[in-house]
């Protein structure tokens, strides 16, 4: 059981031995060698968890087609391999070979930033999640704060992919998607306080091992009260944040055509397509190590437990896309300003009471 | 984890080069947007700093609110005032030479201090977890100017949302 | 927890961070009906927080890991800060009332900044400094600019921005390089590394960081060359929030600057003082030379208040601190602020006053002032005569005090080109008064006032007249308030 | 460590950048941008003597942080504040240049 449980670290731990001793016949200083290994280790880590994000957006993309098909009573994608498993992967070919077109009255340079620096974050953010246990790529002491930190790049990406298109559908997009991200922020982050709070630190491991032991009663989703209520005002406003359904303004095709990426085209258009995915997956890692324990879990290994309880987060987003209309744009900032926001306030403020008392009672 | 020394002057000098060349950018560029990405760019790059500094929490804040919070607000401001952009002829004023002189005076006389001055520096290593640390101290030593400055944000929130709401 | 001396000690303060708030909240829930309550209501507070603050008089404490410092020296700014803020928001009722429906949040920020006044006198640590300057700042450029709606009053807030930003900056850039030297926050570990190295890159360090620092506090106060934002704030500011920012952030701005250069910077006051005797003569006489060209009245009263930071600095320049003589020139500051509070407040209440019932702010829109309200016109003279330092006025008792010490200190040149300057201030100070007693105006109709302005009016002006006939209170307030430099009673 | 006059002089250059930028730039919310340049100078000064200078107390001192932090939280107030200027001033005037904003002589 424990080695297929500590299955990756053992693996790098391997990997980097072998690197030690093929570098070792050349002779190098031992400074110089331990630099070698460890940025060597950290290109090897970079690429592993990269192509493990595309994996896993490719079978999120699959199966909310999948999904969306059997909620809406067809079939969904059945052609390419089986069950259409590889679907993900011919959309992807199709969008490499497409043409790519610019605007003629585009800002050209920041039209085509936009789809990098909107991918940034997820790229970021992917360092510092705790897939199992001693499996983060990065440790930080303030993981928490770099995610929220990281996840508001974006924006820039967002705000500049409807400006550099030059098109009055993109900016009115790109306004709209920068309006609803900044405000869903706000409740997104006040949610992860409580939490902080009953750690006592910011690390994302500390908080994995806080929520350890006694079969998942330990998650934070069942510290009564101040967990149920963030963790339900963290879902909402994840999901507004990243611009789901029902909180799709920013590309309502029905008001503003696709909004920021109307003038998009082939593999830029896909960059924000993935971004979008890679984003919606990210913060399901993030609710899923907040509240739901990480990759505590019993007999499967953490890193199965993990991916899991990811997986699980993202079907229910699925299901409320798939059930839910849209909001209008005075909705959703009311939603914000004058539920999630107070509600994710008063919480802070329980948990900030609630604590002593459960310190002292010694819970 | 202590990094290697090249690697800490790497780190280092691209992120100078960034915030530097950023800077360069936002003072320069014609156009706004432009200006605001390089300031963007600044930031990373002083970001990146602090984290060659092991100042890690100011790093995450720095991103947080400069590049999440106040390059929006940047942006913001550039599209809603945006009509004027086409007519800008020129970026520069018609002081920008005075101002080239100014800035010029104020580095020589900041690099003679920096390089000049004899810093009692201290080779210190960081032990242990500075935020509980950070966190205790503004909660204690620095109650006053904590609970001052949230004071000073509700009152600017309320202040800027009466001059600029419709 | 601080506890309960500290909490005692900051009452003042803790008094008026509740009444900003509380302001908030009544507006917010009582919107219609609760306008005319809400300035009385922070008239209140004002009252209560200058109760408070002479609670503390006579302690000398520092609190909060020495970074506030409550000692009389800050009492004396508290008081005068506190009094400013009753009369400004006095005479700000019926200047508001057709002007703006944010009501609420205006008399809000304003309590804001008057708390923000109180801190920065206490303030004894660069971050204290820092934050209790920009606080002060940003709530007058939101006051500066809070007529949204009026062109002027915008671009008055977007120029007092701009500079207020840069300058700020600068002062910033020096506090950093302060910290650096020393490694602490704190004006005595920052005295205390002066005083044990002296070596010439150290000097180099010390001469930057105070240039530096005194752009920023200049700035506030006011000094050439950094005035200009002055005097178009002042023509296009509300006209309460002018006569505020003439004396408000001035008064606390030289607080902070008599106490960096003198318990922080002591080791370097004949750099600070050759540098600041420059900066005086061209403060005085360039806002006295431009003042005699102005033709509207809040300008020429914004040339008038740079010209009279001039004569003030004076007493800074001439500090001296080891007599028993009556002239240490800190004193000279002291009473000078006091008098100037009173004297332009009670200038710019006329003015506002004239404005209620004409909305006219023109030298020529003065003319035959005298039959309309001989009330104002009478004011004016007392109040004109004050600023032009002519007895028997409050402000013949500050200047006599700020020229004593500098003839004292045997600035002998600088006392003439302060008196030389007295004198110009005579002629546009007097065009002002011939306008008003002199010229036949177009308009006959009289001006009405209404109480609360009349009670500001009387209150000031009886001041100015009781300052100058007996000073000796206002004197012993004065030396009282030195104490904590050192100075004897 | 790498020597602490090296922060200190792209601090300098920084803040050297920012002020030619706040000078000499047409625009308001240019000038903004340059003064938010001078404040981030000040910050990596802030930190850097913060990381290098042994401080005077015993006990960790983290005052050089703790000003930054608090420089970061006015600089954002500041710019608040400053982007409502501009866009009122923008509303009244149809401009955001300061050289226009002359309805008061300088």
């Amino acid at each position: 059981m424990d080695i297929l449980n500590n299955l990756f670290v053992s693996l790098y731990v391997w990997v980097a031995d072998l690197l030690h001793g093929l570098l070792g016949g050349l002779g190098l200083a031992k400074d110089a060698e331990a630099a070698l290994v460890s940025a060597i280790m950290v290109l090897l880590v970079i690429t592993v968890i990269l192509l493990w994000m595309v994996l896993m957006v490719l079978i999120l993309i699959w199966l909310e087609r999948k999904n969306a098909a059997r909620l809406q009573d067809r079939v969904g994608p059945n052609r390419v391999g089986p069950w259409g498993l590889l679907q993900p992967v011919a959309d992807t070919i199709k969008m490499f070979i497409k043409e790519d077109i610019v605007p003629a009255n585009a800002d050209k340079f920041v039209h085509t930033l936009a789809p990098m620096v909107a991918m940034m974050p997820a790229v970021l953010a992917f360092a510092v999640i705790p897939w199992g246990k001693g499996m983060q790529p990065v440790d930080i002491n303030i993981g928490v704060l770099w995610i929220v930190a990281v996840a508001s790049i974006g924006t820039i990406g967002v705000f500049i992919g409807g400006y550099g298109s030059n098109n009055k559908y993109s900016l009115l997009g790109g306004m709209r998607a920068v309006a609803q991200m900044v405000s869903y922020e706000i409740p997104q982050v006040l949610t992860m306080v409580p939490i902080v709070l009953m750690v006592g630190s910011m690390s994302l491991v500390k908080i994995n091992e806080a929520q350890s032991g006694w079969f998942g009663l330990q998650w934070f989703i069942f510290a009564v009260p101040v967990g149920p209520i963030a963790f339900v005002v963290y879902y909402l406003s994840a999901l507004a944040e990243v611009g789901r359904t029902p909180f799709d303004l920013p590309e309502g095709e029905s008001e503003i055509v696709a909004g920021y990426m109307t003038e998009y085209s082939g593999m830029k258009w896909g960059l924000f397509y993935l971004a979008e995915y890679f984003n919606f997956f990210i913060v399901c890692t993030i609710a899923a190590t907040l509240f739901l324990g990480g990759w505590n879990g019993p007999i499967l290994p953490p890193y199965v437990w993990f991916i899991l309880k990811v997986y699980g987060l993202i079907l229910l987003g699925m299901w409320i896309r798939m059930t839910w209309p849209r909001f209008r744009v005075d909705q959703l900032m009311n939603l914000a300003w004058k539920v999630l926001v107070p509600i994710a306030l008063v919480n802070i403020v329980l948990a900030g009471l609630g604590l002593p008392i459960f310190k002292t009672i010694g819970f | 984890m202590s990094t290697p020394l090249v690697l800490t002057y790497v780190g280092f000098l691209i992120m100078a080069a960034v915030a530097i060349c950023g800077g360069l950018i936002a003072v320069s560029a014609r156009n706004l947007i432009r200006a605001a990405l390089g300031l963007i760019l600044s930031f990373v790059g002083v970001a990146g700093l602090y984290f060659v500094l092991e100042a890690e929490f100011i790093a995450v804040v720095q991103i947080l609110v400069y590049v999440g919070a106040i390059s929006i607000l940047v942006l913001f401001a550039v599209m809603l005032t945006r009509g004027l952009m086409r007519r800008d002829l020129s970026a520069q004023n018609s002081q920008w030479i005075a101002a080239l002189v100014v800035a010029l005076v104020l580095f020589s006389a900041l690099l003679l201090v920096a390089t000049g001055t004899n810093w009692k520096v201290a080779e210190t290593k960081i032990a242990g977890d500075l935020i509980p640390k950070l966190g205790e101290q503004l909660m204690t030593t620095y109650l006053l100017p904590f609970e001052a400055v949230s004071l000073l944000l509700l009152a600017a929130l309320v202040g800027a949302i009466v001059i600029a709401r419709e | 927890m601080p506890d309960a001396t500290t909490l005692y000690l900051i009452l003042p303060e803790i008094t008026l961070a509740v009444f900003g708030m509380v302001i908030l909240a009544v507006d917010l829930i009582w919107r219609e009906r609760s306008r005319a309550a809400l300035a009385w209501l922070t008239v209140l507070g004002f009252v209560i927080a200058l109760a408070t603050a002479l609670l503390g008089w006579g302690w000398n404490m520092a609190l909060f890991a020495q970074m506030y410092v409550v000692d009389t020296f800050a009492i004396f700014f508290k008081l005068l800060a506190a009094i400013a803020g009753i009369l400004v928001t006095l005479v700000s009722l019926d200047y508001l009332r057709d002007r703006t429906p944010y009501r609420g949040e205006f008399l809000a920020l304003f309590t804001f900044a008057v708390l923000a006044m109180m801190m920065m006198a206490s303030s004894a640590s660069l971050l204290m400094i820092y934050l209790s300057i920009e606080f002060l700042s940003y709530m007058s450029y939101l006051l500066t600019g809070f007529l949204r709606e009026d062109k002027k009053s915008n671009e008055a807030a977007i120029k007092y921005f701009l500079y207020g930003a840069i300058t700020s900056a600068l002062m910033l850039y020096g506090l950093s390089l302060l910290y650096g030297i020393s490694g602490s926050l704190n004006f005595a570990d920052i005295t205390a590394t002066f005083a044990a190295r002296n070596d010439v890159p150290t000097r180099i360090v010390a001469l930057v960081s105070t240039a530096l620092v005194i752009a920023g506090l200049g700035f506030k106060i006011s000094l050439v060359p950094f005035h200009q934002w002055a005097p178009d704030t002042y023509e296009g500011a509300p006209t309460p929030v002018t006569a505020f920012l003439s004396v408000g952030p001035k008064a606390v701005g030289f607080a902070v600057l008599l106490r960096v250069l003198l318990t922080a910077l002591p080791a370097f006051k004949n750099e600070w003082i050759a540098l600041l005797t420059v900066i005086s003569v061209l403060t005085m006489t360039l806002g006295n030379l431009v003042a005699l060209r102005q033709k509207n009245v809040k300008r020429l009263l914004a040339y008038s208040s740079i010209a009279q930071a001039g004569y003030i600095l004076i007493g800074l320049v001439s500090v001296n601190l080891n007599g028993a003589s009556p002239f240490s020139g800190l004193n000279g500051v002291l009473i000078y602020l006091f008098a100037y509070l009173f004297t332009n407040l009670g200038a710019f209440t006329c003015v506002i006053a004239i404005e209620n019932a004409t909305g006219a702010v023109e030298i020529d829109d003065y003319k035959g002032l005298v039959k309309r309200a001989p009330f104002i016109a009478a004011l004016f003279v007392i109040f004109f005569l004050s600023l032009a330092g002519i007895p028997p006025t409050a402000g013949f008792i500050g200047k006599f005090f700020v020229f004593g010490a500098a003839l004292r200190e045997g600035f002998l040149v600088l006392a003439a080109i302060g008196v030389i300057n007295s004198v110009i201030s005579v002629f546009y100070y007097f065009s002002v008064v011939r306008a008003a007693f002199f010229e036949a105006g177009k308009d006959t109709a009289p001006i009405r006032l209404a109480p609360p302005i009349t009670f500001s009016l009387v209150v000031s002006a009886a001041l100015v007249l009781v300052m100058a006939v007996y000073p000796e209170p206002f004197f012993n307030l004065a030396a009282w308030s030195m104490g904590m430099f050192g100075v004897a009673k | 460590m790498i020597p602490l006059p090296f922060y200190l002089v792209i601090a300098a250059a920084l803040f050297c950048v920012g002020l030619y930028g706040a000078l000499a730039r047409r625009n308001a919310i240019a000038i903004l941008i340059g003064i938010e340049l001078m404040l981030n100078a000040v910050n990596l000064n802030l930190v850097a003597f913060w990381r290098y200078i042994k401080p005077a107390s015993p006990t960790m001192d983290l005052a050089g942080q703790v000003f930054a932090l608090f420089v970061v939280t006015l600089a954002a107030a500041e710019a608040a504040i400053g982007l409502a200027l501009v866009i009122a001033i923008y509303r009244s005037r149809d401009t955001v240049n300061v050289e226009d904003v002359d309805l008061m002589k300088w």
